[in-house]
């Protein structure tokens, strides 16, 4: 593609001085809210030259996404823009609309961070491509559709011919994702703005798709304005980080040097709230090396858990859960068989032990946790709690054992019935199981809210009036109302930012101490498993891959897809993020042999 | 799709046939089939008692009935040699027949209903969600919702009295004073200026614009005698045909391709040099000539895409055809015109009938006899139109305003498609996808009200045929009009489906 | 810019009306004749039911809207007109030759054919009688016609003579008062012989042979065609082949479509009098609601609402001259019945005079009947009607029959009194659900009586027609009859035990009376025994009746001819005569 | 109208999860209000920000709909239009203010006409005139009003409590409940209710308004019936829902204490549309003559008797489908505030 992409007062000259081709200036966006103008971002001020990279982190509401629409004309109705922004010397700020349709798709690209909303459901991927190439192009639809299957093989859709006329409910996540970057890239834009591009993707996808975006900016030289709130995507990405709270710029410095020595404290918080997978270990894969293209693992600590494991048994001890052979499927309707979804796993967890459950979308794990909990049928194998098979009990039979265990959900904010107040939400359980007086149920509901820190009044509040982190601890108060000896905790820190999420994962961390209950702790997220269990089990598509104790799971990782799964998540260092990214292809490499 | 039709068939078969059910015993519960008699005194009493008992089965315990009718269902489903008549009236007719008759100016009305209401409905709902919170938007959400309160039959009665009556009175000496027309003007001034929008001194504009057009258009008809007798007239149709033509393509493509405008005029002269050619042959057509015209029409523009659009030839045939297809009803649209002074002239100066569904002995041409049809269609159709339309009106505005929200519209607009692009080609089919099932439903619901408005306009259809059925406490009837009713809802929940499916990539029939 | 751009196509979609305007210069409008003097091809009459059939004798198709079509396409001996009976010596003659045995000589016009060329003969006649007589059954007297009814007809004896005959004698068994409107109704006996797979040559030999030697399963097809075949489909959407409706009056029938029935001129029609004028006479479905708006927008030329109210009236006067009304009262009588049934509210005959006396019925006259006919009045005869002649001479010789033409409350109060009743009465007064001007009338009794001491329930039921002959369902019913003018049609409703005595009424007097009445043939000796019925049936307060319904017709005031009929021939008796200017 | 309902509602989520969000960090027990925020960070001070301000739920959506312009008029109206027809005549033996009453006849005055004069206002002896019986108008009217209200909520409230149980236990219990439930309800929805209500009104209408009116609610439910089992299908698979099982509540408590709570804003918007549509079809049987019967009378039946007045005596149609027309509409903009106060991003329409 030799097509000249910049305007024609910018010339060959002033690119190779490495001006900055995007210069913002004194950035503000206001919304206007029941008549009154609020600030979603002001003073935010930066400059990205061509082929860099620059992320812009910070938790919801930090006014990152925001002020990045803004550069495009994109916001809401309601909302406004001050300051400026200017491309190649061109003011954006206040521009007309049909000015920036003109750079929109064309000299700048936008990425979106959920890949199957943000394209168009009833259009083939082809025609959307294609039609971006249209709108800027004088290519005839015959030219703009090759482009297309072109620029579907660059981002490695397989069979692009045939693609072309796939809808994108018939892709995968990752496939929609890059073809939304295949749009983004059509015309060659100067500057592509990636809003949170792989927050919605699993790991091992978001790592292809983050390899992706290097490849191609590498290639293109375009420059990369990637906005996020995941610490380890910066560090993987990024040249250079901008930290936006409330708003505002806190601290701009390049990506190395933020992460080696934060200059500001709510950089720093920041930074120190973000779970590094490895840290509590001692690093990841450790004992797996790839040497001339083959892997070498050490086998160490395999013998040593199955041993701890026996003493347990010989000692009599009754796991808090134990799962033998157990089959999950969803019942079959007419003409259609059942589809399983969990195929012969079987675990233990011993009372005090917190197991962790990891698995990608679709592993099954939440519906093992579900199960557990006695809200799925089992269709083979037996779920055990404190000896007792659940699998077998009538809904009466299982009423008084619901007592002993417990679950907290991944969303607070669906967790908890909206028109209910707090109060009885958490005392809902005791008001089931214990009969209490109205005064003694308000005891101990206070009881509760202490022990999460929530103040006694929140008592009366509804959920929608508590933040995200408020409401969780609302639910493991709830969970942990009728004192169960197992707590299954459903993903219960990945709906909220990382600084809330350390604050909710120290809590339950805490409580586990004091009450000594069994946890059976599910979770996508290698490095919060880390933070809490003892143990940890890795599922695949309803399949048991892996499991054992935090440290030989971490280290030595036996199967295959551990060690994907390991190498894939990033870490918020950019340094050894650049190790893990040569050890994570390397393993590629070696092949799936391993 | 083939064993998702059968299973809804089969699935429907069973619905229907419960529904017939409680719909017999309802009716034949529902009074006293020997009502009117109450003051007919004398010998004819009891001879009518007899008749209608042996008509009715009034003899045979309920259940009995309703076997018997249900037999009489079974001859049409099972061909067995014995005559399908869905059972007889109180008076031994065959009811089949009578419903052959009535479906047909039923359907006509409530299928132009429907259609009208739909493309009016969709299109002021669009128009209102673009203009979210405008003046514009707030008149039309009160007008539907006026629309939403107002009994139907209470509508037809004051359509009858004020539109029909009172126009035909003034369409017989069609004068304006000067300050009418200048109010004329102002109205339309004031809802084109409303309906555009923009800042104060566009809207002032466009107010002046629209209103002295409107003014001096009404004007000059008036002058020209042209409500005596209308007609566009071969010039009139020059100039609509290059309008239509590039109005098309300022909908459907934008004036950037400039082969694509090309092939819209040379469809749009093509059509008019057609228009003068083919005058003989639509002096007096039948809809054979008029059928084949229009598949010619569409396969001349077909080629003219083909040649004039070059590269663009995909779309430019699309937009050749649509161009083509206006074009033709322009010219019916002018062919009807012409032959309202004849259709006037026969209907005594009144041609606006407040009854009935077509004009009896009317000795006429082809577009005379189909104008009548038109023109009686009018009132009960205005009726019937108002109240669907203001749900798509409200429906669409919705699922407009839903749509824009959605985020592939914030990445249509990322990509730089213009407003137009982003809302024929992405909005509007996403829009579109509820309003499917909202025609299913309210199909069914028109039909119901074809009840009313056929009663008020004297039209001789399923809706009178049940009306009088059940006052007659005559299952018969009643049961053939509910097969149809309950059919066509069920079809038509059908064909939704199906038409979601079709909208929808996402949805697969199974 | 882009509003800008909306705005010129605002102003062009706008631009291009204007411009099409100058096109219409290739417009090929006729232009109107503007003819005086000139007579419309057709004239429209709005009818509130459809017909229903071109046999209107049989009993499912005895209705009123089948003789506004019957008036012209079939035609009799006679016909009542506004004045009473009236003979159509267009067709034929006839006289009484003998009063015992009753026996009436008929001559049938030499001329006189149907439309499709076949005289009018015996076969007809035979046909007729056949079908009326009751004579011609299968097995246990099942009759296999249908007829409306066999009075007068089953006292017939066979008529003699042979096919081909324009004379015949009919001989009745016993006197039948009302014997010259009882003749008519012929239908065309060459189509049902022939639908019926007989032979309809010679004059229709096979089917008189069948008839006079009672050959039933020979007649059973020809009498299952009579009772059906003619039926129109129901709602008009078309008529039956042609060829089986021929006509004997001086329209025929040409076509349907979707209720709307098309007659044309008779070409065969023999006579001057009766010949049509107008070529084509249409009747147009109209519900009785939407008549006005259709006549003022002049989809009909003619209008006959079955039960006018004072708003029908004045919307008709409002349209101005266009329109013209004539207006007058109908044979059909509203009346209250009681029950007087042993134990029942009104066995006392005392209750039954307060009651009658509490009757607000000229307040009934002055809401309801003189807002629409000036002359209506309250009614006091039973068996005649204030627009026929005879109706004067009989009050004047029936006193009881004018007690009560002022509500007299305090009589009313006495009598009550007398009667013995100290409570206030309980009256449930039962009236048709359906129809407001019944709750309305309902509810002006009530104002009145309760006044006297009853007190009264209005009884609104949609099965009040089947409660009728329901002892102890109601105290009082209020509801119409329509009168005949015929001699002998009220009798089942007086006498004891009578099928429309709804109230268990009992008098010898009036049995004997009546017996006396229906074979009577002298129309002076009926005047004079009704008198005394009726004196007697008010004086035993048999009911009471209230008015005579009004009527009005409404037509464009282009249109000539049209006379109110209050009889049960209707409006179009004389649509012959009428023509449109144009 | 709220202005802001639709287009906003990202910005506004996320500025809202900004002012929480700040909770977590600084658990205080009192917030600023938006203003407040606004004023701290204009001060420039690093003052940490004080929490929102607490609005219940119920308050919310008690502001939302007081915002909407459409809403409140409707409100207004209704409530005007219900004094003015229960105090004026009176209802259930307690007087009104109106001397005159409906099923009094009297001598005509001035053929009938109404004496209602707007300038200067006076009411005159017979504001919309007499009847032809001489009963006035303005008491028969009111009376109609009366009923014509009644039939409909009652219409609204039967066919509310029907919908929502048969929609709420097929929702909830799935399986062969639910098959056997929305079998049921596609067969009665298959009957058009207007069909179907012609069918049956005959028999009910003479039994009185209270019957006729409970029938008419028995036959339109099958639309929130259809609206709450797909509320009910989706609520059920919420994580508060499983919240509670796993406690280990049973069917009817998840029912009645979390699943129905939260379908309420559906239900009373149907509800209220049901409102409407009963003085709608009320009319619409009064026009077939199947609906209310004399002495009873309603607005309908009013204007059904008075159809041939349209020209003559227009008052007499015309007041009573003015009211209808009043009340249907003030009833539809209550409905559409209620829906956007309870669900600004609902985007049913009226069915």
């Amino acid at each position: 593609m030799t097509m000249n992409k910049y305007p024609q007062t910018f010339t060959d000259e002033t690119r190779l001085a490495d001006e900055p081709i995007l210069t913002v200036k004194d950035l503000g966006v206001d919304f206007n809210v029941e008549n009154t103008w609020m600030m979603a971002a002001e003073g935010v001020s930066y400059d990205i030259h061509p082929g860099e990279i620059l992320a812009i982190v910070g938790e919801s509401g930090s006014g990152k996404s925001m002020s990045s629409m803004a550069l495009l004309g994109l916001l809401p109705r309601n909302g406004r823009s001050t300051g400026s922004a200017r491309l190649l010397g061109q003011e954006l700020i206040g521009a007309s609309q049909s000015k920036l349709r003109k750079i929109r798709g064309n000299d700048i690209a936008m990425i979106f961070q959920e890949p199957m909303t943000a394209l168009n459901p009833v259009l083939t991927v082809g025609e959307q491509i294609k039609e971006v190439i249209e709108q800027h192009t004088e290519a005839s639809p015959a030219r703009a559709k090759e482009r297309a299957v072109e620029l579907l093989r660059m981002v490695e859709i397989p069979d692009p011919e045939q693609r072309y006329e796939s809808f994108p409910h018939q892709f995968s996540g990752g496939q929609r994702q890059r073809a939304m970057i295949a749009i983004a890239l059509a015309n060659d834009p100067i500057l592509l703005i990636a809003d949170e591009p792989t927050t919605a993707l699993d790991v091992t996808v978001q790592a292809e798709v983050l390899e992706l975006l290097r490849k191609l900016n590498r290639r293109l030289n375009s420059a990369v304005l990637l906005i996020t709130h995941d610490m380890g995507v910066v560090a993987d990405l990024a040249d250079r980080v901008v930290v936006m709270e409330q708003g505002k710029i806190v601290e701009t410095a390049p990506a190395k040097a933020l992460f080696a020595s934060p200059r500001e404290p709510y950089t720093r918080r920041l930074l120190d709230a973000v779970p590094h997978l490895g840290s509590r270990v001692g690093g990841v894969l450790v004992d797996v090396e790839v040497v001339d293209g083959a892997l070498q693992i050490h086998e160490r600590y395999a013998e040593t858990d199955r041993l701890r494991r026996q003493e347990h048994h010989d000692a009599g001890t009754v796991p808090a859960l134990e799962l033998a052979n157990v089959d999950i499927a969803y019942p079959g309707r007419f003409r259609h068989p059942p589809t399983k979804v969990v195929h012969d796993v079987s675990f233990t967890i011993n009372p005090g032990e917190v197991m962790g459950l990891v698995g990608e979308s679709g592993s099954g794990k939440s519906t093992i946790a579900r199960a557990v909990t006695g809200l799925l049928k089992t269709s083979a194998g037996r779920v055990s709690i404190a000896g007792t098979d659940i699998t077998r009990l009538t809904t009466r039979q299982l009423l008084p054992l619901r007592k002993k265990f417990a679950i907290v959900f991944q969303d607070p904010a669906a967790s908890l019935n909206p028109r209910l107040s707090i109060g009885d939400s958490i005392g809902e359980p005791l008001y089931l199981h214990e009969k209490l007086s109205r005064t003694a149920l308000n005891k101990r509901v206070e009881a509760l809210l202490e022990d999460v820190h929530l103040p006694v009044h929140f008592r009366n509040r509804y959920p929608h009036e508590l933040s995200g982190g408020q409401r969780q601890r609302v639910g493991i108060a709830r969970a942990l109302s009728l004192r169960p000896s197992l707590l299954v905790a459903d993903e219960p820190t990945s709906a909220l930012d990382v600084s809330v999420q350390s604050k909710v994962l120290a809590l339950l961390q805490e409580l586990q101490r004091e009450q000594g209950f069994a946890c059976l702790f599910v979770s996508h997220d290698l490095a919060v498993v880390e933070l809490l269990a003892s143990h940890i089990a890795v599922l695949r598509e309803g399949h048991m891959v892996e499991q054992g104790s935090t440290e030989q799971v971490l280290l030595h990782p036996q199967a295959a897809y551990t060690r994907k799964l390991l190498a894939a998540a990033p870490v918020p260092d950019p340094d050894e993020q650049a190790i893990r990214r040569n050890q994570r292809l390397a393993l590629l490499g070696a092949g799936a042999a391993g | 799709m083939f064993y998702f039709i059968a299973k809804r068939t089969v699935i429907s078969f069973f619905i229907m046939f419960a529904a017939t059910t409680l719909m017999y015993f309802l009716t034949i519960s529902s009074g006293d089939p020997f009502e009117d008699l109450g003051e007919t005194s004398g010998p004819e009493k009891a001879a009518i008692v007899a008749a209608r008992t042996a008509a009715l089965n009034l003899d045979q315990p309920p259940l009995m009935r309703y076997l018997l009718w249900l037999q009489e269902v079974g001859y049409c489903i099972v061909p067995g040699g014995v005559q399908c008549t869905l059972g007889t009236d109180r008076v031994g007719n065959a009811v089949l027949p009578q419903l052959e008759n009535a479906i047909g100016s039923t359907f006509r009305l409530v299928i132009v209903a429907t259609v009208v209401a739909l493309f009016l409905g969709v299109l002021v709902g669009i128009v209102t969600a673009l203009r979210q919170y405008s003046t514009f938007d707030y008149s039309v959400t009160f007008i539907a919702f006026v629309l939403f309160s107002l009994p139907l039959f209470w509508l037809s009665t004051l359509l009858k009295q004020y539109v029909a009556i009172d126009l035909n009175t003034w369409l017989a000496n069609p004068q304006l004073s000067y300050l009418a027309i200048a109010g004329f003007g102002l109205v339309a001034g004031l809802i084109w200026s409303v309906v555009i929008g923009g800042d104060r001194r566009r809207r002032l504009t466009v107010f002046g614009t629209a209103a002295i057009a409107t003014s001096v258009t009404l004007f000059v008809l008036l002058v020209t005698d042209w409500f005596i007798n209308p007609a566009l007239g071969p010039i009139g149709i020059l100039v609509a045909s290059a309008a239509v033509a590039l109005g098309w393509v300022a909908l459907l493509a934008g004036f950037r391709r400039r082969r694509i405008t090309y092939a819209a005029l040379a469809t749009a002269a093509a059509g008019y040099v057609g228009y003068l050619a083919t005058a003989p042959l639509m002096t007096d057509p039948n809809w054979l000539i008029v059928l084949a015209l229009l598949v010619t029409t569409i396969l001349v523009s077909l080629a003219v895409g083909t040649i004039v659009g070059g590269p663009y030839a995909g779309q430019a045939r699309r937009i050749s055809v649509v161009v083509g297809v206006s074009i033709g009803l322009l010219v019916v649209a002018d062919r009807m015109l012409q032959a309202y002074p004849t259709l006037s002239a026969k209907a005594g100066g009144r041609p606006i009938p407040t009854t009935g569904s077509e004009s009896v002995n009317l000795a006429g041409n082809f577009w005379v006899i189909n104008l009548d049809y038109a023109l009686h269609l009018l009132l009960p159709t205005m009726a019937l139109t108002l109240i669907s339309f203001a749900t798509y009106t409200r429906y669409t505005r919705a699922s407009q305003l839903d749509v824009m929200n959605q985020d592939y519209i914030r990445t249509a607009r990322a990509k730089g498609l213009s407003e137009r692009t982003v809302l024929v080609k992405h909005a509007f089919r996403n829009a579109m996808i509820p309003i499917t099932t909202l025609m299913a439903f309210d199909f069914a619901g028109v039909l119901g009200g074809a009840v009313i408005t056929e009663t008020v306009f004297g039209w001789n259809g399923m809706g009178k045929m049940f009306v009088d059925a059940i006052g007659n406490v005559d299952p018969a009837p009643v049961m053939a009009f509910f097969i149809v009713v309950g059919s066509a809802a069920v079809l038509f929940n059908m064909l939704a489906d199906i038409a979601y499916a079709f909208l929808d990539p996402r949805i697969t029939l199974s | 810019m882009r509003n800008k751009r909306t705005a010129a196509l605002a102003a062009l979609s706008v631009g291009t009306l204007m411009l099409s305007a100058c096109g219409s210069a290739g417009g090929t409008a006729d232009n109107e004749s503007e003819a005086t003097g000139e007579i419309a091809p057709s004239i429209t009459l709005a009818i509130s039911q459809t017909p229903d059939s071109y046999n209107g004798n049989t009993a499912n198709a005895n209705s009123v809207y089948n003789t506004y079509v019957d008036n012209l396409i079939h035609s009799g001996f006679g016909a009542f007109s506004p004045e009473g009976w009236e003979r159509n010596e267009e067709f034929g003659s006839y006289e009484k030759t003998s009063d015992d045995p009753l026996t009436v000589k008929y001559t049938i016009n030499e001329d006189a054919v149907w439309s499709d060329g076949t005289a009018i003969d015996f076969d007809d006649v035979l046909l007729t009688w056949a079908a009326f007589s009751g004579q011609v059954t299968a097995g246990e007297d099942e009759n296999i016609f249908q007829p409306s009814s066999t009075n007068g007809w089953s006292q017939i004896e066979m008529p003699v003579g042979d096919p081909g005959a324009k004379e015949f004698e009919l001989v009745y068994t016993e006197p039948y008062a009302d014997w010259e409107a009882l003749v008519g109704g012929f239908m065309p006996a060459h189509v049902a012989a022939e639908q019926g797979g007989l032979s309809p040559d010679g004059e229709g030999a096979e089917l008189v042979e069948a008839i006079q030697s009672e050959d039933v399963d020979a007649l059973t097809p020809v009498a299952e065609f009579w009772n059906t075949g003619w039926n129109y489909e129901t709602d008009l959407p078309s008529l039956p082949d042609t060829a089986i409706i021929p006509s004997s009056g001086p329209y025929k029938l040409d076509n349907a479509s979707n209720g709307t029935l098309t007659l044309t001129k008779n070409e065969q029609y023999w006579g001057e009098e009766r010949a049509g004028k107008t070529e084509t006479i249409v009747y147009k479905t109209v519900e009785d609601t939407e008549v006005v708006q259709a006549l003022q927008n002049g989809d009909v030329d003619v209008v006959d609402p079955s039960s006018p109210t004072v708003d029908t009236k004045a919307s008709l006067e409002q349209i101005g001259d266009d329109v013209t009304i004539e207006t007058g009262t109908t044979m059909t009588f509203s009346h209250v019945d009681l029950d007087q049934r042993e134990g029942a509210v009104f066995e006392d005959i005392k209750v039954r005079q307060a009651f009658a006396k509490c009757m607000p019925r000229a307040e009934m006259v002055d809401k309801f009947v003189t807002p629409i006919e000036p002359d209506g009045q309250v009614l006091n005869l039973r068996e005649y009607q204030p627009s026929q002649e005879e109706y004067q001479t009989v009050l004047d010789g029936a006193p009881s029959a004018s007690m009560n033409d002022e509500v007299d409350i305090e009589g009313a109060k006495a009598l009550l009194e007398e009667a013995g009743k100290t409570e206030p009465v309980a009256v449930r007064l039962m009236h048709a659900s359906t129809s407001q001007l019944r709750a309305d009338q309902v509810a002006l009794i009530k104002n009145s009586c309760d006044q006297a001491g009853f007190e009264i329930t209005a009884l609104s039921d949609p099965e009040w027609s089947a409660k009728l002959s329901e002892p102890g369902a109601w105290d009082a019913v209020i509801f119409g009859w329509a009168g005949s003018g015929l001699v002998a049609s009220g009798e089942s409703i007086y006498v004891t035990g009578g099928e429309q005595n709804f109230g268990g009424y009992s008098d010898e007097e009036v049995d004997s009376l009546w017996k006396q009445i229906v074979t009577n043939t002298d129309p002076e000796k009926v005047v004079e025994l009704k008198t005394q019925l009726e004196e007697r049936l008010a004086a035993t307060v048999y009911n009471q009746v209230l008015y005579a319904n009004p009527g009005l017709i409404a037509h464009s005031s282009k249109v000539e001819g049209v006379v109110i009929n209050p009889t049960q021939t209707g409006i179009s008796w004389n649509a012959y005569e009428w023509t449109k200017q144009l | 109208m709220d202005k802001h309902t639709n287009s906003d509602s990202r910005a506004r989520l996320e500025l809202a999860e900004r002012n929480l969000q700040t909770q977590d960090t600084e658990i205080s027990t009192s917030g600023p209000t938006l203003d407040q925020v606004d004023q701290a960070r204009n001060s420039g001070a690093g003052s940490a920000p004080r929490n929102t301000e607490a609005k219940s739920q119920g308050r919310l959506i008690r502001e939302r709909f007081f915002h909407h312009r459409g809403a409140l008029a409707g409100m207004a109206l209704l409530a005007l239009i219900i004094i003015l027809a229960f105090s004026s005549i009176g209802f259930a033996g307690i007087p009104g203010w109106w001397d005159k009453e409906y099923d009094v006849l009297a001598d005509r005055f001035n053929e009938g006409k109404p004496t209602l004069s707007l300038w200067p206002f006076s009411l005159g002896e017979h504001p919309f005139g007499q009847d032809v019986l001489g009963r006035d108008y303005f008491a028969l009217t009111m009376r109609g009003i009366q009923t014509s209200l009644i039939i409909a909520f009652i219409v609204g409230m039967v066919g509310t409590a029907i919908g929502t149980l048969i929609g709420a236990v097929a929702g909830y219990f799935r399986g062969w409940t639910e098959a056997v439930l929305m079998r049921f309800t596609d067969v009665v929805i298959t009957i058009p209710t207007l069909v179907i209500a012609a069918v049956m009104a005959g028999i009910v209408a003479r039994s009185g308004i209270i019957p006729f009116a409970v029938f008419l609610g028995l036959i339109s439910w099958t639309g929130l019936a259809r609206i709450v089992r797909g509320e009910f299908l989706s609520l059920r698979e919420k994580e508060f829902v499983e919240s509670a099982k796993s406690v280990g509540a049973k069917s009817a408590r998840i029912i009645v204490r979390h699943i129905l709570p939260n379908t309420v804003g559906v239900i009373i918007v149907s509800a209220t549309l049901a409102i409407s549509g009963a003085i709608l079809l009320e009319t619409a049987l009064s026009f077939l003559g199947l609906g209310v019967k004399a002495p009873d009378t309603s607005l309908g039946k009013a204007i059904n008797d008075n159809r041939s007045a349209l020209t003559t005596r227009p008052w007499l149609f015309l007041w009573p489908g003015v009211f209808i027309v009043a009340i249907a509409l003030a009833v539809n903009f209550i409905g559409d505030g209620l829906r956007d106060a309870f669900d600004p991003k609902q985007t049913r329409v009226k069915q």
